[in-house]
């Protein structure tokens, strides 16, 4: 399931609401990207996450059917919000769901890598005086 | 055609987007052509390979034909995650 | 921090508990491992999960300790279960907290891969008419 | 000294804890054949090196001088995470 919202999320409740629907599932991984206080020694206020909804859900479905080809996935869940985002709010969410631990760890590895490298998401960050957009260094 | 802009690109051609009916850009080098010379600013992000092409929500790099109810985007490298 | 608990848990106040503590914190891995409703073709009712405490906590301790001198963490989360614990239970929960995802995700990877190889934690899973002792595999 | 027994291990000796107090027994390996003598259902176990052994919460592989106040487990291979 695909996410792309500006309301904050209980990782615990979107956890569980997919959970509870297979009982064969023993492995999640997860990841939790949030927004720091400093980046390239500047004191960030802030971030602007601008987002190309209709590509955005276009390509993560891409890439989690990419994933399902490659690992035994019993299911997968991205939330990816946008907007204005404060110091410490969370960014993103990705988060598989496998019988066994290795399938749910690489697999949510790599749908991190492709989502920073694939999914049209743009960084505006503010700092005390001025502002600036991101480019993902990989 | 619709032509959306993003992020700081959107800033250089000073709206999020455009239609743009011409049945001569008909392809998408067609298209680079006309938004440089509509934006002379983007030239040299066109020309660094700064500039990324979405076609109906899929990133193009060679040239292709365009029709008149696709969705073309342009935008700079992505920042998300 | 290192919790051996009966009780459930809930990952996202866990997680919100520690990553209120560092404005740095760009990048959180979790792991969560349940108890599954099959094991090796027999159709599990629940596991007994035996613990010896001391040795699990000062176990524990040196994988964080070996963790924290590999990867640049800020923090660590682990929370394991004992007892009886049915299907579709939390048994174990690890969380890294760094400033960026490799180091998040490569130690949380690592402090699983030892948890199962050196923690001392013994599960006995119950089927319809008999019960098993496991033995992690690798 | 103090003997900790878990998991399988502890149905075959059929207490989890027992204290150990002679002077002879006064290293590990020591230990490991007052153990198999007391059970000998232990023996095979300890042939096919499946018996882990904890000195104060530790591993200990080769033969170590115990004291009078340490605690010994001895248990399975591992199954937690």
């Amino acid at each position: 399931m695909i996410k792309i919202q500006k309301e904050d999320f209980n990782s615990e409740e979107e956890i569980n609401n997919i959970k509870k629907l297979y009982s064969n599932v023993g492995a999640i991984t997860s990841f939790i990207g949030y927004v720091r206080d400093k980046n390239n020694n500047n004191k960030v206020q802030s971030i602007n996450l601008e987002v190309y909804k209709d590509m955005a859900y276009k390509q993560l479905e891409k890439i989690i059917t990419k994933a399902r080809s490659k690992w035994n996935l019993i299911d997968c869940l991205i939330i990816h919000r946008y907007g204005k985002l404060n110091i410490n709010s969370k960014i993103v969410f990705v988060t598989c769901f496998s019988e066994h631990r290795n399938d749910s760890f690489e697999s949510c590895n790599f749908i991190m890598d492709y989502l920073k490298k694939d999914a049209p998401f743009w960084k505006n960050e503010f700092y005390d005086k001025k502002n600036e957009w991101l480019i993902n260094s990989n | 055609m619709k032509i959306k802009y993003f992020a700081w690109i959107k800033e250089i051609t000073s709206h999020e987007e455009e239609q743009i009916d011409s049945n001569e850009i008909n392809n998408l080098d067609k298209l680079k052509i006309f938004i440089i010379s509509k934006y002379p600013d983007l030239k040299k992000h066109l020309d660094q390979e700064i500039l990324r092409f979405a076609v109906n929500q899929d990133y193009v790099v060679e040239n292709i034909d365009l029709n008149k109810d696709d969705e073309i985007a342009v935008f700079p490298p992505v920042s998300g995650g």
